[in-house]
């Protein structure tokens, strides 16, 4: 839907994991703070105010992207995903390989980690260790050094997962 | 950050002195001015919203004047405040020169702090560079101006 | 995070977008926002109303045109890696494009707004101006075209002027050979120096990141490089001196004399690639 | 890859074969992979307030005013907290320093003077977090800028800027530490090798969660309750309590996730003490949260340290004989935790080396720059890369061979335990063990081929070794050393395990865990004391000081957990069973000696018909107890852990300051690009021991961290300050921290060296970083022999550095010089 003048405050529909609903948001709002704070999807979460720490990827219809570095107001109309949209009954093959693999320590960066990882996977279900490193290039960990984590995104294109 | 360089005017030496010593000239001649007051003519202010392109940054700023040898030689100080922001400059210019030839060696001592300063100095940097370049440029023309000439080269 | 207040559109058609450009004072186009909402969170800049262009798909386009490689200013970085039209016709730009941050700031990032914020470690101004790019400008009064060189101005400043859109960036399809080679804090991280190289028929042209506002052309040595047969001896030595020509920031990745020598490594090594790819 | 060796145990636990020692699987992991984690900035209350500081621009200024008249009258605005209102409502923190550094007086806010860029002055609370900031911006503070001084060096000397006029100068703190017959050893040394100045960086491990909270004052029994991330709750209500002139019993500190912590949460006290002023002030709850620009410009930086003037005392075979420097370190703005580390660094005064002769002076300097607070490694590190870089050097001037000057000098596996100079004692450890496996694990024996093949290709290799102790368990008698007067000694931390009227095993612990796994390696302790299930275990997840466990030094820092933590739970669990036994035995009608725990019962263990289920006895003291003669155990166990410590002796700054002494050594292999100083770390090797490894992943998980910690802070990582206080590196654009393509490859190995002091023969870790940092060091100046030979003086290498060593070799070279030949 267009916008022809310039607003500050805006109603928008959105669909979050699966669930449509509509919010009004002042258009300063991030996307971030609109899922934490209005929505109460306190599983994505903030570890910059730059844009590099990948913390607040979700998946902005169907493309990983970094919520802080979009507006609440431009996810109008979109289907986002984030970290608790991931699971249904049972955790994903994903997320169990980060489990298996102690792919998380504090579990701050581990939903965007998913986010990132997962997006990747739907488009190349085997990546090799090079692509999941790039993959995971923009989402900063401080506990595992990396190393379990792209072990674990690897195992699931293996189908090591259990 | 410590800036200098020199520019060279064809104009006479007491051409570019009153257009430097001018506080309302001078004011001028910065990037984004709002309004201006001067309390006397070793005191002036200014409202500027800095044109940074993707929106101007605000700053109130105060001059003061402190030191001056006709026609050669003047420093000044400047101080800004804009929200969570700083701005302190001190600046000296040198004249030089004979009949309609003018050098202007200039150098400036120019500190920065919030959030501009938060973006980081590979932006910081050449915004400073690109603001001084600026004013050299519209004190180029005020001495155009001021020589009676009109419009710059 | 936090932004200060600021009004926001979404236009359907580029003329609202035009109109609204034009009709709002301290208007500024949204395009990615992976630079400007950033800056907005640090509250370092604060546009009064963000024009979203978001919604104009023709920004979006690529096509070749005769021996014109155009890319609409909305293009992402991840679709110019997928373009078909770039892997034939231009592939340096994809190669370019991949190696900018991350994914995300990728798929959301565009080319118009990468060159627009001329951020001075940016990937993209000094790589067009060495493909010798021509950008299209749109505004009420009608289109105009820019050549590159015009093209940037100032630290997140262009020849787009308030009430104008950047719609597509133009570059010759084919040319002889592209490299660019340079120093990042990290892998895919913010440049230190750089360098982007291009050669045709024996004509160069160089242009350097990260030592100015603007990208800087290196035109004595491109002049010294033209009609030779290059090896890395003759391109080493037509570098020489290259640094002592430039005036770079000294900040705390690299001291001034750092980014000299860096930005001449940088020369040599994209004037090397781009050389193997036109005899190759 | 990853291998494993045992060392023959000096002395072995006794629990029964089970969970212990295998890699279960994290019970944390499955609420924090589903985003169902609950960190501080996820809690919410009807009618909370956003906090927003506003922050000093000024590194040094005195405060004129401070008008929040427009902030107040912007709509949306509950509140707004000043320096003068803290100055009435609070007293000044108390210092841990004696004199001088006793005299700063520390608030929540700046009052008077700030002394820092980004140093709290106001704070704003509002109806959202947009608003907040809106209206710290239209709070306007009129400062008198003062002179401005960031070197240590320099804020010592006459006539520097001073930051707290009470102490009369910059100096926090300073003393000698000297111990054995150090000019003896100079006498008689061979050689005399002086080294005029080493530079350990600025960093910290920056935790992807910032600091914040939710405060809840309570108006009817006028407590605070305090959701937030601080990760040494203890320390942080000592801090707070008196200087709020309340009980530590009104202040209720609770946490579940952390997201990272590494000593850099430890000191949140003043940002919380203005959290509570203001939810009191308002009546509603505040909620604050920090972002990475506020952290890095004001919270918790490592120590920055220069070590002066250094002599080694070497005899002709290679014996190191003793050393002598002068310490200065950099607290930045305030005494948060310091002048602790001004003690801390001596856990490891030699090492892992035999120096016997050792003279420190150690002097602490305030300058106008972020608070330092505890960074992973903490106050050891900086001291332990001191050590390896005195190898390195020594080897390379006088041309011995830095493998073996290492195990010459080296702490033998034969002297465990080993008493240091200083009387503290290294539990147990195989040092030349481990590192042969590093080396093998970089292929050492290869080297000289692979240098070969580098210079072909243009590339300078280089090989480096670096190895870190990490002391675990504080004795906090060693803050006396550094203060007489303070009242604290010894360490402890609490466990409650107890059984539920369903049976249900339900664990509390006094830790703040960031991610070390707490709760599954205390189910995992717990299931095989019980002889149950691990998933019966129950742990509580997170911290809260209202649960009846804690006690003054509860939380999770300086490498104690494996120790204090579950030692804790040990106690808990071994009373618990007793109590189980007990019971049983009072069932059954027979000795408790005839109870065994198993499979989930509480059995005869003659005769397994003759069982009750763990829901039985947890049902008879809980709900079922009529008919018992006497009084049936509570099925609930608290338990105190208390390492065994004296009180070190302060005259002879002598004594046991940390019970275990786990190590790490790192070797790594780098190539150099010569025209550009850009490196590579193309081969990396860590071998851990820890002693008994209670879970071999987790441990393994803090090897890794602590690795990727060491390589950000040797190429990356620094905060950068320029003249006049500014901070370069004010957050993830200039600060850059490695991502996933930074990562060289890794192998891993351990050996196991069981602690012979301790309940489970663990040993506290997860801070070996020190040991990466070196490693880099020394791979790059073992690269660069070739090129000039350049001498590796500064703990942090970004590339611009290493090209300087290349262009100028001997700027370092003529800091270093053989006295004595």
């Amino acid at each position: 839907m267009s916008v022809n003048e310039p607003i500050t405050s805006a109603v928008v529909t959105v669909t979050v994991n699966g669930t449509e609903s509509e919010h009004e948001v002042p258009v300063r709002r991030l996307l971030v703070h609109f899922l934490r704070d209005d929505l109460d999807l306190t599983g994505t979460h903030i570890g910059c105010d730059t844009g590099s720490c990948g913390a607040c990827t979700v998946h902005l219809d169907g493309v990983a992207v970094k919520s802080c570095a979009v507006l609440a107001v431009q996810a109008d109309g979109a289907t986002v995903m984030t970290v608790e949209g991931l699971a249904g009954e049972e955790l994903t093959p994903l997320q169990r390989s980060f489990h298996e693999h102690h792919g998380l320590q504090c579990g701050y960066c581990t939903p965007g980690m998913l986010m990132s990882a997962s997006a990747l996977l739907a488009e190349n279900p085997s990546p090799s260790e090079d692509e999941v490193k790039v993959a995971l290039q923009g989402n900063i960990c401080r506990c595992t050094g990396y190393w379990n984590i792209v072990e674990a995104v690897v195992a699931v294109g293996k189908g090591e997962a259990a | 950050m410590k800036l200098e360089g020199t520019k060279e005017f064809d104009a006479p030496r007491e051409v570019v002195w009153s257009v430097i010593n001018d506080p309302e000239k001078m004011a001028k001649t910065m990037p984004g001015i709002e309004s201006f007051e001067i309390a006397d003519d070793r005191h002036w202010s200014a409202k500027v919203k800095v044109p940074l392109g993707l929106g101007g940054l605000k700053m109130s700023i105060s001059f003061e004047k402190l030191e001056e040898r006709p026609p050669e030689f003047a420093s000044l100080s400047a101080k800004g405040t804009g929200v969570g922001a700083l701005m302190n400059m001190q600046t000296a210019f040198t004249l030089s020169g004979e009949g309609e030839k003018t050098s202007m060696a200039w150098e400036a001592d120019v500190k920065i702090a919030g959030p501009v300063g938060s973006m980081g100095q590979r932006v910081l940097q050449p915004i400073v560079n690109q603001q001084v370049g600026h004013v050299l440029a519209a004190v180029a023309e005020h001495v155009q101006q001021a020589k009676g000439g009109g419009a710059t080269s | 995070m936090l932004l200060r207040e600021v009004g926001y559109a979404r236009p359907a058609t580029v003329e609202e977008a035009l109109s609204l450009l034009a009709g709002n004072d301290g208007a500024r186009a949204l395009a990615g926002g992976q630079t400007l909402l950033n800056v907005m969170k640090q509250r370092a800049a604060s546009p009064e109303v963000l024009v979203d262009l978001g919604k104009l798909a023709e920004l979006r386009l690529v096509g070749v045109q005769g021996m014109t490689l155009d890319i609409g200013a909305m293009v992402t970085l991840s679709a110019l890696m997928r373009s078909s039209e770039v892997e034939v016709s231009r592939p340096i730009l994809a190669e370019v494009a991949a190696t900018v941050a991350d994914v995300q700031v990728r798929n959301r990032g565009t080319l118009g707004g990468n060159i627009c914020v001329n951020d001075p470690t940016n990937h993209f101004p000094p790589l067009l101006v060495a493909l010798d790019a021509t950008m299209t400008i749109l505004s009420e009064d009608g289109e105009r075209t820019v050549s590159v060189e015009d093209f940037f101005v100032g630290v997140f400043e262009t020849a787009v002027r308030e009430g104008e859109l950047l719609t597509r960036v133009s570059v010759p399809a084919g040319g002889g050979g592209d490299g660019m080679s340079g120093v990042t804090l990290g892998a895919h991280g913010t440049y230190i120096a750089n360098a982007a190289a291009s050669v045709d028929d024996g004509r160069w042209r160089i242009a350097l990141g990260c030592v100015a506002a603007v990208p800087v052309r290196a035109t004595l040595v491109e002049s010294r490089l033209s009609g030779v047969d290059v090896d890395e001896a003759d391109v080493r030595a037509a570098v020489e001196g290259l640094g002592e020509t430039l005036d770079p920031p000294s900040d705390v990745h690299a001291s001034a004399d750092y980014r000299r020598s860096l930005t001449e490594t940088s020369v040599v090594r994209a004037v090397l690639q781009a050389a193997e790819r036109a005899s190759g | 890859m990853s291998t494993t060796e045992t060392t023959t145990a000096t002395e072995t636990t006794t629990l029964q074969k089970g969970y212990v020692g295998q890699s279960v699987p994290r019970r944390e992991d499955k609420r924090l992979v589903e985003g169902q984690g609950v960190f501080f900035d996820d809690v919410k209350r009807h009618g909370m307030g956003y906090l927003h500081f506003v922050r000093s621009p000024y590194a040094h200024a005195r405060i004129q005013s401070v008008d929040v008249s427009a902030a107040l009258a912007l709509p949306g605005v509950y509140g707004t907290l000043t320096g003068d209102e803290v100055a009435i409502l609070t007293d000044p923190f108390f210092q841990i320093a004696a004199d001088p550094g006793g005299q700063v007086k520390d608030y929540a806010l700046a009052v008077g003077k700030v002394r820092y860029l980004g140093e709290p002055v106001a704070a704003v609370v509002a109806e959202t977090r947009e608003l907040a900031r809106d209206a710290a911006e239209l709070v306007e503070v009129d400062y008198e800028p003062l002179e401005v001084v960031v070197d240590a060096r320099a804020s010592l000397e006459d006539g520097a800027p001073v930051l707290h006029e009470d102490c009369g100068g910059n100096l926090s703190y300073t003393g000698v530490w000297e111990w054995g017959d150090v000019d003896g050893a100079f006498a008689e040394a061979d050689h005399v090798v002086s080294i005029s100045q080493l530079h350990f960086d600025r960093f910290n491990s920056t935790p992807l969660e910032l600091d914040g909270a939710l405060v809840e004052w309570n108006r009817g029994t006028g407590q605070w309750a305090i959701t937030t991330n601080n990760q040494f709750p203890g320390f942080a209500v000592i801090m707070m309590a008196p200087a709020m002139r309340v009980g530590t019993d009104k202040l209720r500190m609770i946490t579940q996730d952390i997201g990272g912590g590494f000593g850099n949460k430890i000191t949140s006290h003043p940002q919380l003490v203005a959290c509570c002023l203001l939810a009191r002030k308002l009546n509603r709850p505040v909620q604050w949260t920090e972002w990475r620009t506020d952290f890095h410009q004001s919270m918790s930086h490592g120590n920055e340290r220069w070590f002066l003037d250094t002599e080694v005392a070497v005899q002709s075979d290679g014996t190191m004989t003793a050393f002598r420097t002068k310490a200065i370190d950099d607290a930045g703005a305030y005494l948060r935790y310091e002048p602790l580390g001004g003690v801390i660094w001596s856990q490891v005064a030699p090492g892992m080396y035999r120096w016997r002769n050792l003279r420190l002076e150690f002097t602490q300097a305030m300058t106008n720059k972020a608070p330092v607070s505890p960074n992973r490694g903490y106050s050891r590190m900086q001291h332990l890369w001191f050590t390896e870089r005195i190898i390195d050097i020594v080897a390379q001037e006088l041309g011995f061979d830095r493998v073996e000057l290492r195990k010459r000098n080296y702490v033998q596996p034969e002297d465990m335990p080993y008493e240091t100079p200083n009387g503290c004692v290294y539990d147990s450890g195989d040092y030349p063990r481990a590192l042969d496996l590093a080396l093998e694990l970089i292929g050492y024996d290869t080297v000289e081929q692979r240098r070969a093949e580098a210079v072909e290709r243009g590339k300078l290799l280089g090989v480096g070794i670096g190895s870190t102790l990490d002391s675990g368990t504080n004795n906090f008698g060693q803050s006396q050393l550094l203060n007489p007067e303070l009242q604290f000694s010894g360490n402890n931390e609490v466990a409650t395990v107890k059984l539920d009227i369903f049976g249900e095993i339900v664990v509390t612990l006094g830790t703040t865990p960031q991610g070390q796994g707490h709760e599954t390696t205390a189910a995992q302790v717990v299931a095989d004391i019980l002889g149950c299930d691990v998933d019966l275990v129950h742990v509580r997840a997170g911290h809260d000081s209202y649960w009846n466990s804690h006690a003054g030094f509860s939380g999770t820092y300086a490498s104690q957990f494996a120790v204090t933590g579950l030692g804790a739970v040990k106690g808990a669990a071994d009373e618990l069973a007793e109590q189980m036994k007990t019971l049983a035995s009072m069932v059954f009608q027979c000795p408790i000696e005839a109870i065994e725990l198993a499979d989930g019962f509480a059995r005869i263990a003659e005769n397994h018909e003759a069982a009750l289920p763990f829901m039985a006895l947890g049902a008879i003291p809980n709900a079922n107890n009529a008919g018992f003669p006497v009084d049936p155990p509570p099925m609930n166990a608290r338990f105190v852990f208390r390492p065994q410590f004296d009180v070190p002796d302060k005259e002879k700054k002598f004594g046991n300051l940390t019970l275990t002494y786990a190590m790490q050594i790192h070797a790594c292999v780098v190539e150099v690009d010569p025209e550009t100083g850009v490196y590579e770390i193309v081969d990396y090797a860590a071998v851990d021991d820890c002693g008994v490894r209670i879970n071999p992943q987790i441990v393994e998980g803090q090897v890794m961290g602590a690795t990727a910690h060491a390589i950000g802070a040797a190429m990356f990582e620094s905060f950068v300050y320029d003249d006049e206080g500014n901070l370069l590196t004010p957050n993830f654009y200039d600060y850059h921290v490695p991502h996933a393509l930074d990562m060289p490859p890794l192998k891993t190995s351990s050996v196991e060296s069981p602690s012979p002091f301790t309940p489970l023969g663990t040993k506290g870790m997860g801070e070996g970083g020190g040991g990466g940092i070196h490693c880099v060091c020394a791979a790059l100046q073992d690269a660069l022999r070739a090129a000039g030979g350049a001498l590796v003086t500064d703990s942090h290498n970004p590339y611009h550095r290493v090209w300087d060593m290349l262009r100028h070799p001997e700027r370092s070279r003529d800091t270093v010089e053989v006295v004595k030949q």
